[in-house]
């Protein structure tokens, strides 16, 4: 159903050329003495999406290859070194801190680990309310009540629950406080960075679940981060894969899945065990993920890549369109790379 | 209400019972601290009203009357004639007021600096902690005596008395404050990164009041730690700079003053007039620093 | 061969005779050096290197001294007048710290080798008393060590007789750590021989500063006798097997200095006015001590009460002077009511608590006395190189002093104590009391030939000072040396031990 | 490493600067030096006098900065007590007090990491319980106290051991030493332990409760997993890893051993430059106290650079990526 | 039959508390042949990691076997002195940890680490030693494994120092090895090799795996059984193939239902509702009945055990007297 509303909806977040570079360098005199020059981690390369209303975008990724930084950009917890965040039409950087405090109840974040995204000492009630209060967007205290009561509700907590500590409850329960505070200002928009890589698979199916209604319920529209793909696949109308910083691939979710284009994506795919048992041996995946301060020339995924040339060496690949939605990919774009279609 | 049933009910007080050593420390620290607020109602006499005293009461013997005025004194008086169960008791106070003082303001001013060093980062916190380092360069005992000397200088000599004990408290807390900034901005570097904090930041609280409301609280476990083992440490401390001539003035004894005092009888037979407050002294530092331990441990998850 | 471990609390500061004034730093010279003419055990001078000394026939200005003959010092060097001379001369230099104590003389002559003439500025009738610690060096070392002056604080260079010694004394210099340690051994060829008993042969000195680890060193036999021995501690030494404990009154009197001059006072609570000026309140602070209870409890018995502030040993002192008030509160309180302050006030009370016997607890218990008839009294007690610049430089109104008279005459506690404070005399008169009239007498003391005119100017200065009430008494010190059963020496009223009068039984 | 080594070094001569200057402006406050260096006899002339030479009249500033220049070319100043150059009384009171504070250190170092890994392998043990609760009196009373009440068990009352000073000493080039003497050796028993007692209980308390962190690292577990011996991991693993913290604390230790001998010193008339510096204080001797400040600190510097780069000998991460360890 | 390689029996876990002894493991019975992969899955606080350290005589106090027995080779382990199963760590089993960064020692190299586990089990000089040390890291594919075994583990990415790890483990050939959760901590693309140098070496050297995990498709493309414990119990144990698609303990049916898949299209996960009990408050009866749709009045009250179903071990109450399967899904 949230697939189908998807459709219709014009941009809600535009994000175009966006970089964060991280400064690594060893202080001055180690440079001085060591003769090295500054060093600098792009951790996020010009990364351009656009997130419609209503659907759902999903980043993967390995480690380290920039999902939390862009998320973090997103929702102003770090500044963008370059490019331009468009919330809604409106840049996500003002000075005023007017404008800020109404940009900040349209969007929210729900983070990975549930034992750490809520501060111990608070009671559950306090670390619902917090956002309400600080926004502005209630101020009478029985009111502000009334409603943690019925997001308590809405993440099928009790109301009761509101007077424990976090300590009180489950990794599961945790994650539905902290959507709970997700929502408490009423946002439109939710950047979740891995919600649920800390949880048990049964316990992750419930909060998937919870996800999904409430987007349904709420016309909630997403960023989910995920290093996995089937989670990710389960979740996104459409997905972006991440390398070393830079979107390897943009596609539409069930296409991703069905004909992944650009030979990271599909070494991701092959890296997942096969459940179903059919009998596919995996290729074996090659190497590890480089150091990203000293990034690979050209394409960074070359030295990994079955199909390199010198081209890939050499070019950083642009972005180009496929069948299925964009990738950025010299092979993709040469046409050279064998059209296999998954084995499933 | 709810808060003293939930700590009857916590594993901090069931271990917290379980451990007798603990119970035991805490009752010797708690007799010790009421019998120190309430001393002038305890106290026989009021050692720090020199008019009252008697001098002639010098040196009676614990519990046999003095040979001159007949008076009898539980625990046998000094070299001025006081009582030295009551000048315990004022001294006990100056003490554990001098201690806790000290640690209040150490802990204050080292918590502060280090949560501003932790959150802010960068060149406030590289400043900071290099005057934290300067500080730590230079041994406790020397800071302590320096700012004496220094105050000594820029206070009028009559106001020295009433000055001294608050000097004493700077010397010992300025001194101290060095360990709680560290441990305060040790946790805050781990409190800043999580996410708790990040979703605070995202709805746009000031760096202020996320210090203050979250980080702050989640430091207080070690810091209480510290600042239990730091009072023992002020005390003894406050003992040592009285050896040295630079504690609390001679009328209104601190249990180090009477050490101090009491230390020039070692030999003579007036055994009481250092026993006593030695021994007062030895049971408050060894029952806060026995419950020190006995927290550390506690609030520490690893070690259970 | 018997040796000696002598331990006091504080060291000598130098072995340059000339250049520190101070007791433990004369008390090892004494060792070694030699005066013209030197205390005995009971502090009255006997013949040193001067065998003979009388003011010149017919110039009352000119004293004139017969030397010692055949004397050595322990280089070798024969005792001469030149020396003599020498030694006077380097004595009055800049640096030398015993200058003030030869003011009085103009001029040093050698007469013969054996004979020197010292002419005064007008006839000083108490010259040789001075002379006590006047240590007599080697002409021909000093200049041949490049000594001849004595060491200054500031040149930076340690001179050669700070740390060497070439005296003629019964003891000869060995080895000398400073504050550490200091071995003498008998000189072999000392002109005293059959005259003292010269029973040491080797002397170890070692100053231990805290009391409770000097007392510790004689009771575990470390050391033989130690000069301070703390009150308290006396009958626990005294009780030692193989220890026994000496004693003698000392040469000084404690007492509080009170602010009696100025119109009004810093340290007090009195606004405009002076309460110390007021000879009832001062009458009344006299009165409200209790100098038998200090003694009882505060000395151990240690001490003798007074009502002066001067010694019996020193020319003017007489028992009527030295007799003291009973502690009387209520008269004390009647005339503090009367005097208008029957609400009392409060003053700062200084006092040192490193300097005297029990300097701090005193003050202590005077708090209480004084606390008694309403004063408050604000102890600050504080080291003595902090407590003394207070009165020298007249900052505190009320504070205690201990006052020791070397040349054991009125004369001296006069003119530091009690004229008015000038260029030259009235320095330590922290009271600020100051009559042109007296000052007068005092400066008529000092070219006062004829001693009965003298003593009657004396002893009406006293009664001024008593009448007045310009200083509150308090007692003399006594001495206590704690040594080894097997020694037999007496105490010292100037705590100085000549360790050639000691004998071993 | 070098990088860090120099920075530490730049850190340190500001430390030092610091600490002069503090140390100097208290000089104002002691008292007045020239009522010392006078007898009673003295005249306000003498005492201006006296002033003027010893540059007491000049601003502070200007004082300092005379300081520092004169510091620099090894001048120390003259004493004003004893009228010889600082240099040479420090340079001959100084082994005392590094003997001392050698034998102390060792004593706090040995018995404190030998306790602590004892206590920490038997966590539960009686004899840890009991040795960890009987370390806190060592903490409980002050030092002085515990040197007193030594003196008077094990001199007065036993006569086993000398109450003050060194014993007999041998000079061996400048330096006297008092350990090629039996009553040298038996002289520094009882200062020693006084001195090394407070920061022994300190080394040791850190040493078990690292320890026991460093038993429960996934490393000493997978160690135990490999069929290790006890031995090699509590002593090979544990320990080493153990010493990486406890080398910072050890070495800000061995500093405060320094300046604790101040109070030691005092009661066993130890002839350091603690008791020199003490002695100092009374009579305002100025360059000394300046002298005895300065020492201290360099000393203290002078440690913890070492500490610092005994870190690089232990720990391979750092020698690796110098920066990782960046304040 | 042989005697199995690894045989359990009745294993109890139990932490003393305030409130009592809590029951961690609660009657864990399974066998290991030799040569063969058991996975073992299960949430979070099942039990997995205790009854892995349980058989390596590893528990951290005040964890203990309360009790139950061990078996391996028919010998008794589970009772031995301290220095005797120091004498089996090691050497006959093994153990690969969850997280590579911390299960070495950082002020050790490679070198210092293998040698010493090496001469500790086998009478190797330290030459010997050595070269055996550089075999192994070749063997798990460290490139240059001369010149890098003298390095510094911190000097090694993630994945490289789990395969260091695995050689530690296998350093002296033990015939069981226990890996527990060897791959959460790393890359996705680098769990899939890890996996495989870890199956590949013990397949080579002969040693059976007990293999811990979260993950449902490792245990599917790596072990031979699977045991599928919930709350200090086994539910289910059985050929991993039969089990994946076939569960029947309406848990492990539950469990697998709520994993996405790749191929998966529908909207909703299969969820299971409420979360696993804490230990302090497992239910009565079947510790899975307040979650189980099938849940029936004797799943309230009596524990169920193992029952054999097929070729597997089921422990729930439906499967009772049937033997067979009647209800699967
Ligand atoms: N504050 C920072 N300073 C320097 N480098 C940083 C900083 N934050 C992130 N990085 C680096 O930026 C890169 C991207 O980090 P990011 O956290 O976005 O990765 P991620 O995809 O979220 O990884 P994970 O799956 O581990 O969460 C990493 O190489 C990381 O080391
Ligand atoms: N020291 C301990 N004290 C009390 N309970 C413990 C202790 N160690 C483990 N437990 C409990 O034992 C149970 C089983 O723990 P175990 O580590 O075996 O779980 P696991 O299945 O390995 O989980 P995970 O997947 O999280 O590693 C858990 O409920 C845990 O809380
Ligand atoms: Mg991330
Ligand atoms: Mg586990």
């Amino acid at each position: 159903m949230s697939k189908v509303a998807a459709k219709a909806a014009t941009p809600l977040l535009q994000v175009s050329d966006l970089s964060c570079v991280f400064d690594v360098s060893k202080p001055w005199l180690n440079r001085l003495i060591e003769r090295e020059p500054k060093q600098f981690l792009r951790a996020v390369d010009n990364v351009s999406f656009e997130i419609r209303k209503g659907e759902t975008l999903a980043l993967v990724g390995e480690s380290g290859s920039g999902k939390s930084t862009i998320a973090k950009m997103l929702v102003g917890l770090l500044d963008p070194s370059e490019g331009t965040i468009l919330f809604d039409g409106e840049p996500m950087i003002t000075h005023s801190s007017d404008r800020m405090t109404e940009l900040r109840k349209r969007f929210q974040m729900i983070f990975q680990s549930p034992y750490a995204s809520l501060n111990p000492r608070w009671k559950v009630a306090d670390v619902i309310a917090e956002p309400m209060i600080v926004l502005g967007v209630e101020k009478d205290s029985a009111k502000i009540q009334a409603r943690v009561d019925e997001l308590l509700d809405l993440v099928s907590l009790s109301a009761a629950d509101g007077s424990k500590f976090p300590h009180e409850f489950s990794g599961g329960q945790r994650q539905r406080i902290a959507i709970a505070r997700a929502l408490s200002s009423s946002p439109e928009f939710i950047v979740c960075d891995e919600p649920t890589s800390a949880l048990d698979v049964s316990v992750q199916a419930q909060i998937l679940n919870l996800m999904r209604d409430l987007q349904d319920q709420l016309g909630l529209t997403y960023l989910f981060i995920s290093h996995d793909l089937s989670v990710v696949r389960h979740m996104a109308n459409r997905i972006g894969v991440l390398y070393l910083g830079a979107l390897v691939e943009i596609s539409d979710s069930k296409e991703l899945f069905r004909a992944p284009q650009h030979p990271y994506t599909r070494m991701l795919l092959d890296a997942v065990p096969d459940l179903e048992m059919t009998g596919r041996k995996r290729k074996e995946v090659e190497g590890e993920i480089p150091n990203p301060i000293n990034p690979p020339s050209g394409c960074t995924f070359h030295p990994r890549c079955p199909f390199a040339n010198e081209r890939c060496r050499r070019e950083v690949p642009r972005w180009t369109r496929t069948k299925t939605g964009v990738a950025a990919c010299h092979g993709v774009e040469e046409s050279r790379i064998p059209e296999t279609e998954m084995a499933r | 209400m709810e808060a003293v049933s939930n700590f009857l009910a916590s594993d901090l007080f069931y271990r917290f019972r379980k451990s007798p050593v603990a119970v035991l420390a805490f009752i010797v620290t708690a007799l010790l601290v009421l019998s120190a607020l309430f001393a002038p109602w305890i106290a026989p006499q009021n050692p720090f009203d020199p008019g009252s005293l008697n001098l002639m009461n010098g040196f009676s013997e614990p519990g046999k009357p003095n040979q001159f005025t007949g008076e009898t004194f539980m625990l046998g008086t000094d070299d001025q004639g006081r009582d030295v169960f009551s000048t315990i008791l004022y001294g006990l106070r100056i003490s554990l007021f001098v201690g806790f003082s000290a640690v209040m303001f150490a802990m204050v001013l080292g918590s502060v600096l280090g949560l501003i060093a932790g959150y802010t980062g960068g060149r406030t916190d590289t400043i900071i902690m290099r005057i934290a380092d300067i500080q730590l360069t230079f041994p406790a005992i020397l800071v302590a005596l320096l700012i004496f000397g220094i105050a000594k200088g820029i206070t009028p000599p009559s106001y020295r008395d009433e000055v001294a004990i608050w000097v004493l408290i700077l010397a010992i807390g300025l001194s101290d404050w060095v360990q709680f900034a560290r441990v305060v901005r040790g946790a805050t570097l781990v409190e800043r990164n999580k996410e708790y904090v990040q979703a605070a930041k995202l709805i746009g609280r000031k760096p202020m009041a996320i210090m203050l409301k979250h980080i702050l609280p989640n430091t207080l476990g070690p810091v209480l730690v510290i600042a239990t083992i730091s009072l023992a440490l002020a005390i003894i401390a406050e003992a040592t700079l009285s050896f040295l001539g630079v504690g609390a003035p001679p009328t209104q004894p601190s249990l180090g003053t009477l050490i101090r005092i009491g230390q020039g009888f070692l030999f003579s037979g007036e055994y009481w007039i250092l026993l006593y407050p030695a021994g007062t002294l030895l049971a408050l530092a060894l029952s806060v620093n026995l419950l020190g331990d006995w927290l550390r441990d506690a609030l520490n998850p690893k070690l259970k | 061969a018997e040796t000696l471990r002598w331990a006091r609390a504080g060291d000598s500061l130098t072995l340059d005779p000339h250049s520190q004034n101070e007791g433990p730093t004369h008390a090892l010279s004494q060792q070694i050096y030699e005066p013209l003419i030197s205390p005995d055990m009971e502090a009255k001078p006997i013949p040193a290197l001067a065998t003979e000394w009388m003011v010149k026939d017919g110039n009352p200005n000119v004293w004139v001294f017969k030397l010692r003959e055949g004397v050595k010092f322990h280089g070798g060097e024969d005792l001469t007048a030149e020396d003599v001379v020498f030694s006077f001369n380097r004595a009055k230099m800049e640096s030398s710290d015993m200058k003030e104590l030869l003011v009085t003389i103009k001029e040093v002559r050698a007469i013969d080798d054996y004979t020197v003439e010292m002419e005064t500025e007008g006839p000083n009738p108490i010259l040789p008393n001075n002379l006590t610690n006047l240590f007599i060096m080697d002409k021909g070392w000093a200049e041949a060590n490049d000594v001849a002056k004595p060491a200054e604080f500031d040149d930076g260079e340690e001179t050669y007789a700070v740390r060497n010694a070439n005296g003629t004394g019964a003891f000869m210099l060995e080895s000398r750590e400073p504050d550490t340690k200091t071995v003498l051994k008998a000189n072999p060829d000392y002109w005293g021989k059959g005259q003292f008993p010269l029973e040491v042969t080797e002397i170890i000195y070692t100053p231990i500063q805290n009391a409770a680890t000097r007392v510790a060193a004689l009771l575990s036999g470390e050391v033989d006798l130690i000069q301070d021995v703390p009150v308290q501690d006396i009958d626990r030494v005294a009780n030692a097997d193989g220890l026994k404990v000496g004693n003698a009154p000392q040469n000084r009197t404690i007492f509080f200095g009170i602010n009696s001059g100025d119109a009004d006072l810093e340290n007090d609570n009195v606004e405009g006015k002076n309460p110390f000026a007021d000879l009832r309140v001062r009458k009344a602070m006299n009165m409200a001590i209790d100098r038998d209870a200090i003694k009882q409890v505060v000395m151990r018995g240690q001490s003798a009460p007074t009502g002066v502030i001067m010694p019996p040993f020193v020319n003017g002192w007489t028992p009527e002077l030295d007799v003291y008030p009973k502690a009387d509160i209520e008269a004390a309180k009647a005339l503090m009511m009367e005097a208008g302050y029957g609400d009392g006030f409060e003053v700062t009370l200084h006092c040192p608590n490193d300097r005297y016997v029990n300097d701090e607890a005193i003050c202590q218990a005077a708090v209480g006395m004084m606390g008694k008839i309403g004063i408050k009294a604000n102890l600050v007690a504080q080291t003595k190189a902090n407590h003394f610049p207070l009165i020298s430089g007249k900052t505190t109104d009320f504070y205690l002093l201990g006052w020791g008279v070397p040349t054991f005459d009125s004369e001296y506690v006069f003119n530091f104590l009690v004229h008015s404070t000038t260029d030259d005399r009235g320095s330590w008169n922290g009271s600020r009391f100051s009559n042109p009239e007296v000052d007068t007498m005092i400066q008529s003391l000092g070219s006062e030939v004829d001693l009965d005119k003298r003593n009657e100017t004396i002893a009406k200065i006293w009664q001024v000072v008593q009448d007045e009430q310009i200083y509150l008494p308090i007692h003399h010190q006594v001495l206590n040396w704690g040594m080894k059963s097997s020694i037999d020496f007496p105490v010292q009223p100037e705590d100085q031990p000549h360790f050639k009068f000691l004998k071993f039984n | 490493m070098l990088a860090y080594v120099i920075r530490r070094v730049f850190q340190s001569i500001f430390v030092l600067l610091m600490v002069g200057l503090v140390a100097f402006s208290m000089f104002r406050f002691v008292g007045d030096p020239v009522e010392n260096l006078l007898g009673q006899e003295r005249t306000q002339a003498d005492i201006e006098r006296v002033r003027d030479q010893l540059g007491l009249n000049d601003p502070f500033p200007v004082q300092y900065v005379k300081f520092l220049g004169n510091a620099l070319q090894g001048n120390l100043g003259v004493s004003y007590r004893q009228g010889r150059p600082v240099s040479e009384i420090i340079a001959e009171r100084a082994p005392a007090t590094l003997e001392l504070a050698g034998v102390s250190a060792l004593f706090a170092v040995v018995f404190g990491i030998g306790l602590g890994v004892f206590t920490a392998i038997r966590r539960d043990g009686f004899m840890a319980n009991f040795i960890m609760t009987t370390s806190l009196i060592g903490v409980s009373l002050p030092t002085f106290l515990i040197g007193i009440l030594l003196i008077y068990i094990f001199a007065v009352e036993l006569g086993w051991l000398p109450s003050f000073g060194r014993g007999e000493t041998v000079k061996i080039g400048g330096w006297s030493t008092g350990f090629l003497t039996e009553s040298g050796l038996k002289a520094i028993i009882l200062p020693a332990i006084t001195l090394g007692l407070y920061q022994m209980t300190l080394i040791m308390r850190l040493v078990r409760s690292e320890m026991l962190e460093v038993l429960r690292a996934d490393y000493i577990k997978f160690a135990r997993a490999r069929g290790l011996s006890t031995r090699a991991i509590n002593f090979g693993h544990a320990l080493k890893n153990t010493l990486v913290p406890v080398i910072t604390v050890t070495g800000l230790q061995i500093g405060s051993i320094i300046a604790f001998a101040i109070i030691t010193e005092t009661v066993f008339q130890w002839p350091g430059v603690g008791l020199l510096f003490i002695n100092a204080i009374q009579f305002v001797d100025i360059p000394v106290m300046a002298a005895y400040l300065m020492l201290i600190s360099v000393m203290f510097v002078l440690i913890n650079l070492i500490v610092d780069l005994l870190y690089f000998v232990i720990d391979p991460r750092l020698s690796a990526g110098a920066s990782t360890r960046g304040h | 039959m042989p005697t199995p390689l690894l045989s359990v029996r009745d294993l109890v876990i139990e932490f003393p508390t305030r409130h009592g002894p809590l029951t961690a493991v609660d009657g864990v019975s399974f066998d290991l042949a030799a040569g063969e992969v058991l996975g073992v899955v299960g949430e979070s606080g099942a039990g997995k990691s205790l009854t892995g350290s349980a058989i390596i005589g590893l528990l951290d106090p005040p964890g203990h076997i309360a009790s139950g027995e061990i078996y391996l080779k028919g010998k008794r382990i589970d009772n031995l002195r301290a220095e005797d199963m120091r004498a089996i760590r090691g050497r006959h089993i093994g153990m690969v940890f969850q997280d590579p960064l911390t299960s070495l020692n950082p002020l050790y190299t490679i070198a210092d680490q293998l040698i010493e586990t090496i001469r500790t089990h086998l009478r190797l000089s330290e030459r010997e030693a050595r070269q055996r040390a550089i075999g192994l890291l070749d063997d798990v594919g460290i490139p240059a494994a001369s010149r890098r075994i003298d390095d510094y583990p911190h000097q090694f990415s993630g994945g490289m120092r789990q395969r260091v790890v695995i050689a530690l483990a296998l350093a002296a050939e033990p015939e069981l090895v226990i890996a527990d959760e060897p791959t959460t901590a790393l890359d996705v693309s680098v769990q899939a090799q890890i996996i495989d140098v870890l199956k590949e070496q013990c397949t080579q050297h002969g040693a059976s795996v007990i293999l811990i995990t979260h993950d449902m498709g490792v245990i599917a493309e790596t072990a031979d059984r699977v045991a599928v414990m919930y709350s200090g119990r086994i539910a289910e144990i059985g050929p991993v193939r039969e089990i994946i698609q076939n569960a029947k303990h309406p848990y492990t049916s539950g469990l697998m239902g709520s994993i996405p898949t790749l191929a998966q299209e529908e909207d909703r996960l299969v969820q299971i509702p409420g979360s696993m009990p804490r230990l302090s408050d497992i239910p009565p009866g079947c510790p899975f009945n307040p979650r189980c749709e099938k849940v029936f009045d004797k799943c309230r009250v009596q524990r169920p055990s193992l029952i054999p179903v097929e070729n597997r071990q089921v422990a729930c109450w439906l499967y009772e007297d049937t033997g067979t399967s009647e209800v699967a899904t």
